[in-house]
């Protein structure tokens, strides 16, 4: 008893000095605060979040499996054009996913060095503020989910989201759909989609596809950011990690360590 | 709705069902009964002195079956009566378009309801769910209430015809009125004023009772007056055998203020033209007050116009201003006494155009004919000599929504006149309002019904009097031209009331006419002044 | 005038079409549905049935699933039926399960009743 | 009382149609033997309306002219308000008919205070476009028709594409499941309007009876039924197509298990069809036979015969001549004899 | 013979030019309708849009009307607030123009919709934290309002009677909401992080000031269309204050993107440079607008030259001229290159471009067929 009132205590503090941080009275904060709280997931239960150590990815190869875990158990399309193209998890040079980050002198090997970008489930996420029917929404757990059945294919979304996370269905994928995985459900035309973080998979205790495709040289590690014990606490607590466009405010809960 | 001025009228209603609400004969609200005399010349049954304020309206024994074996023979001979009996949805859209309940709001006086009169005695004794279920199903049984509740009703529609406009299914009250007069005239439950013009037209050849030599020296008046304006000496030929065309207008021009002054129209156009035509003293009539008491009495008035054009071997007939003798000789008379096949198909001697649309019945409204003239140039005008008028026009019920003559009469008007004002577009052309006398109410007994019933025609006079300074009232219709001076005193002062070919004919530039200084009516014409 | 034989033309109209759907199935034999059952995984059910009664299922199978698309939204992804017994909240992987035969099950009554369903958008279908 | 009356008849028929399935067991008599009576009362019923109205003759035509008359060729003649042929006639039935014409005319009198501006004679009638109960009539009428025609789904073994084509139109939103249809929402909507006006508005309720108030709540009823079996009560559909096929096949089956709010319906619909021909919704039928929206305005044109004309008594020339001669002559007006 | 139909008056003439827009209109229309199934059918890959300009002429188009609607309040204001009668004759005329514009927006942002049928979403569930569902409100608000308006408005007219009571209310309602469904769909764009194009507090009054130039521009054009084939006359002076007011609001617009270039390019933000270098001169060779932005912004300076001096605003010749081209300014302003240009480049810093495709353009000239037709309609009514 004494116990939880005491963490209640401390968690009120964390959040004043949260709020009072991030510049209260700003809408942005505003409206965080009132519907789809960042500050909610803290105190509640999980939050999930991904590092992606960049110093593992060594060969193509490294990064493919991970790619076509994902697309294959996710039934995403390839249409071989880069104008209908829909992706969760792809990757992008350094200096094209960390532009402003980006200076003349840096290694080579970094500047051109592909990194794995995929959706970064913010705790602030401009992409479920902006959608005029919940159809994305946080949950709980940190994870920023689509509900493909409500939504209308504004893609209001898109133009919110400032990673290039999310991809339209231009036109039906179905045909597009190398080998089908029955398990998942494919998407119709007309609406958003994105990586999931394998909530599905989560729901089953497993950890995401692209994480235990590469698992072997643990270039992804996935864990609960509210557990201190988590790998990914640990590892963040011991190495320098970055983020992408942290000067948005939004939170990403995808790491990199360069 | 809010309540008017001068009338104060009462739009709330009963709280009783209108049914549980007797008629209640209100002064002025109602004619004279039928005189025994005028019933007895035509032959109508039940002669005998009575009046509408009696208790006793001294009906036959069996007047119950009369009127129901009556009603059971027209749904049998009239679709229209029954199946307006039988598809009223009760809708209520015509509710507010008839000028009697506008201006009196009496329910009653809704279209609708005015059919229910009727359709709750044809429910209670021709269908089965009105016998069996009576009130609930809308039934009454016919009592001699229902009767007065009839005739007093009946006698407030003026078979104008606005509110079929305006019905999802066209039902026209001025049928079901038409029907239920007939069924009243079974009983001889008529009104003076209708009984006693019909008498007279039957015997006399015209409404008024004008024997022949009075009817010829009354125009000769006119053309006196006609010489005196314009210096020219008019001579017009009576039953002419061999004229080219007879010539038909109500004789109500002829006689009064200011229809004379339309039919000092008639012959100056005629005369400056060279027409080859005549009158007829024997069908001195171009009204049919007939057809407001029953079919074959509007047919047996009627007969005389074919059987006199017939006898003086005319090639067609043309007829005067006039508003109901043009429904009944557009849409009843060829079917009644034709097919007119000693005629041939009207053709304008002047410009040579056929009158297509009158190919069957050979007889052409002179709106049609003087429209045709002045588009082909046959006319000298100078509107300038009507200066002193600003115009308006009125359709009559009877052209608008029983022939459709809206265009012809506004060309002339145009032509004549330099100061046309329309009224406002609800009230005019096909949604016209009544003069609120038709149909036979034009009598003095009952003037304040037609003041209350011409109530919305002059509120829309009065518009634009004020908008504009309208001050002439011009149509085509005889009882307009008898009644609406009355109304315009009265609501509307200052307005004058005449025919268009009044107007025509002021503007008239006539071949060795003097320089006019007056026009028709004695007035100095503007353009002289000045 | 009376225009019998345009009032008679009508009223044929008219008799013919509130006839028509007599007239449209004279001598059709309208086969009933018949959902086939008949999946591997179905033969192998020691008790043959779906996660609630038949009756329910076929009048509110689809309230059912409208209910189930729900889950994803608040990860409550299993259902506990009328008799207690709780199933994975999934159309692809509960009810295709069973039901792989969509060809034979679901659309004998659809294509029945003429009702369009979009279902097939996003979920697969097994090829049977 | 009208209302209330209708109110519980309508209730009355409910609760017939439940207890008779309910406790009475009798599926086959609500199911069958009642829809079979209202098919051949309505047909029937409605051909022996029209053929009664037939039997009456056009003796006159009288069709309200609404427009400018065919005259001189120069003047622009409105065919369709006033035609003067077959092909003007069909037009004016057919805007009628499919998009009520004449009620879309419907104006509104107000006495108003006058603008002014302009004028000062105090107060003046004016007309203003009122347009609702023809929008509610029109909504009305088409939903009918739009879900009248979609309920063949039950009644065809293969649904024809342009039912389907029509169903898809009307469920295009994809609102619930199954699909929310649009007409359930306008009927409703329309019927209710067409409903609440008879009672506030003074005048039409001052002239419904129940016959007017008592359809309007049986539909009511029908349409409510029918939602509430789609979205909420919901019942085996394609039992319910079992049974509406074998109707139609003459092969009549009841199948177990349908609920009750299916009979529900199904007796209100057979209670409409009954009601109809005998009752002020034969105006469906009574509209194409009135006589002055149906006929040319080519009386003058082209001679229109009444089959029962007769022979009158008239006053003739020769009788005139004989009692006014002298007077005539002594006028110097032209007589036949001497 | 044959002359006759060749000779005729001014009614005559507009008659035949009214039957013969219309029939085109509904021909666009048509097409536009036709296409809109390939669209439905196929989805909006049929478009010019991709992953990286997602938005495009559809969004442009709604941007851009929502401001013709707007500038409805240039005419209200004048008119209510301050009794300016010379517009009475053309104040019903804006409210169509702003009728029509707003119907042309909804179309234009269903026409953009992945899942039209599933549109009644956004009121089913409800979202006050997106500005979609607050543009939703404003704009269907405004188009009841006017619709309402209008009606009351030009029925009293037709009776020569007061408009009702109740009007002037909501007609004082009209002015803050017409500014609201601009300032609203101007958050659309200005609370979006990572766009730099859009990320400026100025979007608003920017989107006012070039709704108040186009949309009076626009009214100018239809109203001296209106004069030449019909009796109608709106009034010269009328006409000459509604290019006033063009020629202030078009002078503030130019001083607001000035304000824009100043802050951009002073502080030299990369981000925040990169959309206007590429629309103006292009990066690593690409630069499909430039043509468009220089046309853009010439026409602008010239029809802002035109307009400001009397000399030749008074000429109706030249008004129209520096109508037509403010009109266009500020539609590949405000509607491509605002548009296209926040996507550009794309958050990955690389360039992707997009122009429209041949359905895209019809669906887009059936819309506005429609919003035409509307005002063809409406002005018939009123004219």
């Amino acid at each position: 008893m004494s116990y939880e009132l005491k963490a209640n205590r401390r968690q009120f503090f964390k959040i004043l000095g949260i709020s009072a941080l991030s510049g209260a009275g700003s809408i942005s904060s505003l409206f965080a605060l009132t519907q789809h709280s960042s500050l909610s997931t803290h105190h509640l239960g999980k939050r999930w979040a991904m590092v992606v150590d960049m110093g593992k990815f060594k060969t193509e190869e490294d990064y493919k499996r991970c790619i076509d875990a994902c697309h294959h158990i996710h039934n995403v399309p390839d249409f071989g054009n880069p104008k209908d193209e829909i992706k969760w998890i792809w990757t992008a040079p350094y200096k094209n996913a960390f532009p402003e980050q980006e200076h003349e002198y840096i290694r080579d090997d970094i500047k051109n060095k592909p990194f794995m970008v995929l959706c970064n489930h913010c705790d602030n996420p401009s992409c479920v503020r902006v959608c005029p029917t919940k159809a994305t929404f946080k949950r709980q757990d940190g994870i920023v989910a689509m509900d493909y059945h409500r939504c209308i294919g504004c893609r209001f979304c898109m133009a919110a989201c400032p990673y290039g996370s999310r991809s339209f269905n231009w036109r039906d994928p179905q045909p597009f759909i190398k080998e089908k995985n029955i398990e998942y459900p494919m998407r119709t035309k007309g609406v958003v989609e994105k990586c999931n973080f394998c909530e599905e998979r989560l729901a089953e205790g497993l950890p995401p596809a692209c994480v235990e495709a590469c698992k072997d040289n643990k270039a992804l590690v996935f864990g609960d950011l509210n557990n201190p014990d988590s790998e990914v606490r640990k590892i963040l607590s011991s190495r320098y990690a970055i983020r992408r466009k942290p000067e948005l405010g939004t939170q990403p809960g995808v790491y990199y360590i360069v | 709705m809010t309540e008017l001025t001068k009338l104060n009228i009462d739009y709330r209603l009963p709280k009783k069902n209108w049914m549980d609400t007797p008629a209640e004969f209100k002064q002025g609200m109602f004619c004279h009964g039928s005189k025994p005399k005028d019933l007895e010349s035509v032959g109508f049954p039940n002669p005998r002195e009575w009046s509408p304020k009696d208790e006793d309206w001294k009906l036959p024994e069996n007047w119950k079956e009369i009127i129901i074996e009556g009603m059971r023979e027209r749904l049998d001979k009239y679709r229209s009566f029954r199946l307006f009996m039988d598809i009223c949805v009760r809708c209520g859209a015509c509710a507010d378009k008839c000028h009697f309940y506008i201006g009196t709001g009496d329910p009653k006086n809704m279209p609708v309801l005015r059919a229910e009169l009727l359709r709750s005695v044809y429910r209670k004794y021709f269908t089965a769910s009105g016998k069996a279920l009576g009130k609930l199903a809308g039934a009454r049984e016919l009592t001699k209430e229902v009767l007065k509740e009839w005739w007093y009703y009946f006698f407030q529609c003026t078979e104008c015809r606005r509110c079929s406009v305006f019905c999802p299914y066209g039902i026209d009250t001025a049928e079901i009125t038409m029907i239920g007069r007939e069924l009243l005239n079974l009983l001889g439950l008529n009104t003076n004023w209708i009984a006693g013009p019909v008498a007279n037209c039957y015997k006399k050849g015209n409404h008024l009772g004008l024997e022949p030599h009075t009817y010829k020296s009354t125009i000769e008046f006119l053309l006196g007056e006609i010489e005196d304006i314009t210096g020219i000496t008019i001579e017009p030929s009576f039953n002419r055998k061999g004229a080219e065309i007879l010539f038909v207008t109500p004789s109500g021009d002829v006689f009064a203020d200011p229809g004379n002054y339309t039919c000092m129209g008639y012959l100056m156009l005629f005369h400056e033209l060279g027409l080859d035509y005549t009158w007829s003293t024997y069908a001195s009539e171009g009204g049919n007050f007939g057809y407001f008491t029953s079919n074959e009495m509007a047919k047996r008035l009627n007969a005389k116009i074919y059987a006199e054009a017939k006898r003086l071997g005319v090639k067609w007939i043309l007829g005067g201003e006039c508003g109901h003798m043009w429904r009944v000789i557009s849409q009843y008379m060829d079917t009644w006494n034709g097919p007119a096949d000693f005629l041939s198909a009207p053709v304008s001697p002047i410009t040579g155009t056929k009158f297509e649309n009158a190919k069957s019945t050979k007889a052409v409204h002179i709106a049609e004919f003087t429209a045709d003239l002045i588009r082909y140039n046959k006319l000298k005008l100078d509107p300038s000599r009507n200066d002193n008028l600003k115009v308006t026009f009125h359709d009559s019920c009877n052209t608008s929504r029983g022939m459709g003559i809206f265009d012809e009469p506004r060309y002339i008007i145009k032509n004549v006149c330099n100061h046309f004002y329309e009224m406002p577009e609800d009230t005019i052309r096909e949604k016209t309002l009544c003069c609120g006398s038709g149909s036979g109410l034009n009598a003095s007994e009952n003037m304040e019904l037609r003041m209350k019933g011409g109530l919305p025609r002059a509120n829309a006079v009065k518009y634009v009097r004020e908008k504009h300074g309208v001050n002439m009232l011009a149509n085509i219709c005889a009882i307009d031209r008898a009644a609406l001076p009355a109304l315009m005193d009265y609501w509307v002062p200052g307005v004058a009331v005449a025919g268009v070919h009044e107007l025509v004919a002021n503007a008239l530039v006539m071949k060795g006419e003097k320089e006019r200084t007056t026009n028709l009516r004695g007035e100095p014409i503007k353009s002289v002044k000045s | 005038m009376y225009d019998g034989n345009k009032i008679i033309t009508g009223l044929i109209i008219f008799a013919c079409l509130v006839t028509f759907p007599f007239l449209y199935n004279f001598g059709k034999a309208n086969a009933k549905p018949d959902p086939k059952l008949d999946t591997p995984v179905i033969q192998q059910m020691k008790e043959k049935r779906c996660i609630e009664t038949k009756e329910f299922m076929r009048a509110n199978h689809m309230q059912l699933l409208d209910e189930w698309r729900e889950a994803v939204r608040d990860g409550k992804r299993v259902y506990v039926n009328s008799s207690g017994e709780s199933y994975k909240i999934s159309l692809q992987n509960t009810c295709l399960k069973c039901h792989s035969n969509t060809k034979e099950f679901c659309d004998e009554c659809h294509d029945y009743m003429s009702v369009k369903i979009y279902c097939w958008d996003c979920h697969i279908r097994v090829k049977s | 009382m009208g209302i209330s009356f209708s109110l519980l008849a309508v209730i009355a028929l409910m609760a017939i149609a439940y207890s008779g399935t309910k406790f009475a067991n009798l599926q086959f008599l609500f199911g069958v033997v009642i829809p079979y009576l209202a098919v051949i009362t309505f047909i029937g019923g409605v051909i022996y309306r029209v053929i009664k109205w037939a039997y009456s003759p056009v003796p006159f035509r009288i069709p309200t002219t609404s427009g400018q008359q065919k005259s001189l060729s120069w003047i622009k003649q409105s065919r369709f308000e006033n035609p003067s042929n077959t092909a003007g006639v069909i037009g004016r039935m057919l805007l009628e008919i499919l998009l009520f014409r004449s009620l879309f005319r419907n104006l509104k009198l107000v006495v108003s205070e006058a603008n002014p501006m302009e004028l000062n004679n105090g107060e003046r009638i004016i007309y203003k476009s009122d347009k609702w109960l023809w929008l509610a009539g029109l909504a009305f009428h088409w939903a009918f028709l739009v879900i009248l025609i979609r309920h063949f789904r039950f009644f065809a073994g293969y649904v024809p594409s342009c039912v389907q084509l029509l169903e898809s139109l009307d469920s295009w939103l994809q609102v619930g499941l199954p699909r929310f249809y649009i007409t359930d929402m306008i009927i409703l909507t329309a019927v209710t309007y067409l409903l609440i006006r008879r009672f506030v508005i003074p005048q039409v309720r001052y002239i419904s009876f129940a016959a007017d108030y008592f359809p309007l709540f049986l539909i009511l009823g029908i349409a409510i039924t029918g939602i509430l079996m789609r979205y909420v009560i919901r019942v085996d559909v394609a039992g319910v197509k079992t049974l509406t096929l074998g109707l139609v096949g003459f092969n009549p089956s009841v199948p177990e298990g349908l609920g009750i709010i299916f009979y529900i319906h199904i007796f209100l619909v057979s209670i409409l069809f009954v009601y109809f021909p005998f009752s002020k919704l034969v105006h469906s039928a009574g509209v194409f036979l009135s006589p002055t929206r149906n006929l040319s305005n080519n009386s003058r044109m082209e001679r229109h015969i009444n089959p029962w004309n007769y022979p009158v008594k008239i006053h003739t020339y020769t009788e005139y001549e004989d009692e006014f001669r002298e007077k005539m002559k002594k006028a110097g007006i032209p007589v036949e004899k001497g | 013979m044959f002359e006759k139909a060749l000779i005729g008056n001014r009614g005559y003439w507009g008659w035949i030019a009214l039957l013969l827009s219309i029939a085109l209109l509904l021909s666009v229309m048509t097409i536009g309708f036709i296409t809109y199934l390939r669209q439905l059918n196929y989805g909006l890959g049929i478009t010019g849009m991709s992953r990286d300009v997602s938005w495009g002429l559809y969004i442009a188009q709604f941007t851009f009307l929502v401001g013709v609607a707007a500038s409805a309040v240039m005419l209200i204001i004048p008119y209510y607030l301050h009794d300016y009668k010379k517009f009475g004759k053309i104040i019903i005329l804006g409210e169509f123009l702003a009728i029509s514009a707003v119907v042309m927006c909804m179309l234009f942002v269903f026409a953009d919709l992945g899942q039209p049928f599933r549109v009644l979403n956004i009121i089913l569930h409800p979202t006050p934290s997106s500005i979609m569902f607050w543009d939703m409100i404003v704009l269907n608000g405004y188009l009841l309002l006017n619709i309402i308006i209008g009606w009351a408005v030009l029925s009293a007219e037709r009776n020569d009677v007061s408009p009702p009571g109740w009007v002037k209310p909501l007609i004082y309602l009209s002015i803050p909401w017409a500014i609201s469904i601009h300032t609203v769909t101007a958050f659309l764009y200005a609370g979006l992080p990572g766009r730099h194009l859009w990320l400026t507090a100025i979007m608003a009054p920017r989107f006012l000031a070039s709704a108040f130039a186009s949309g009076p521009a626009l009214l100018i054009i239809l109203c001296l269309i209106v004069r030449r084939i019909t009796k109608f006359d709106p009034g010269n002076e009328a006409i000459q204050t509604l290019g006033k007011i063009v020629t202030y609001a078009m002078i503030i617009n130019i001083f607001f993107f000035a304000l824009e270039l100043f802050t951009v390019f002073y502080s030299k933000i990369p981000g925040h440079t990169h959309p206007f270098k590429y629309l103006f001169f292009g990066i690593e060779g690409q630069g499909k607008l430039i043509p468009w932005m220089w046309t853009a912004a010439l026409l602008a300076i010239a029809a802002i030259i035109l307009l400001i001096n009397p000399g030749t605003r008074k000429n109706e010749n030249i008004l129209m001229a520096a109508a037509v081209g403010v009109f266009i300014s500020t539609w590949i302003d405000k509607g491509m290159g605002l548009v296209v240009g926040g996507f550009i480049p794309n958050p990955f810093e690389e360039i992707t471009e997009y122009l429209p495709t041949a359905p895209e353009v019809l669906i887009t000239l059936g819309v506005w067929a429609a919003g035409l037709l509307i005002i063809t309609m409406f002005y018939k009514i009123t004219v």
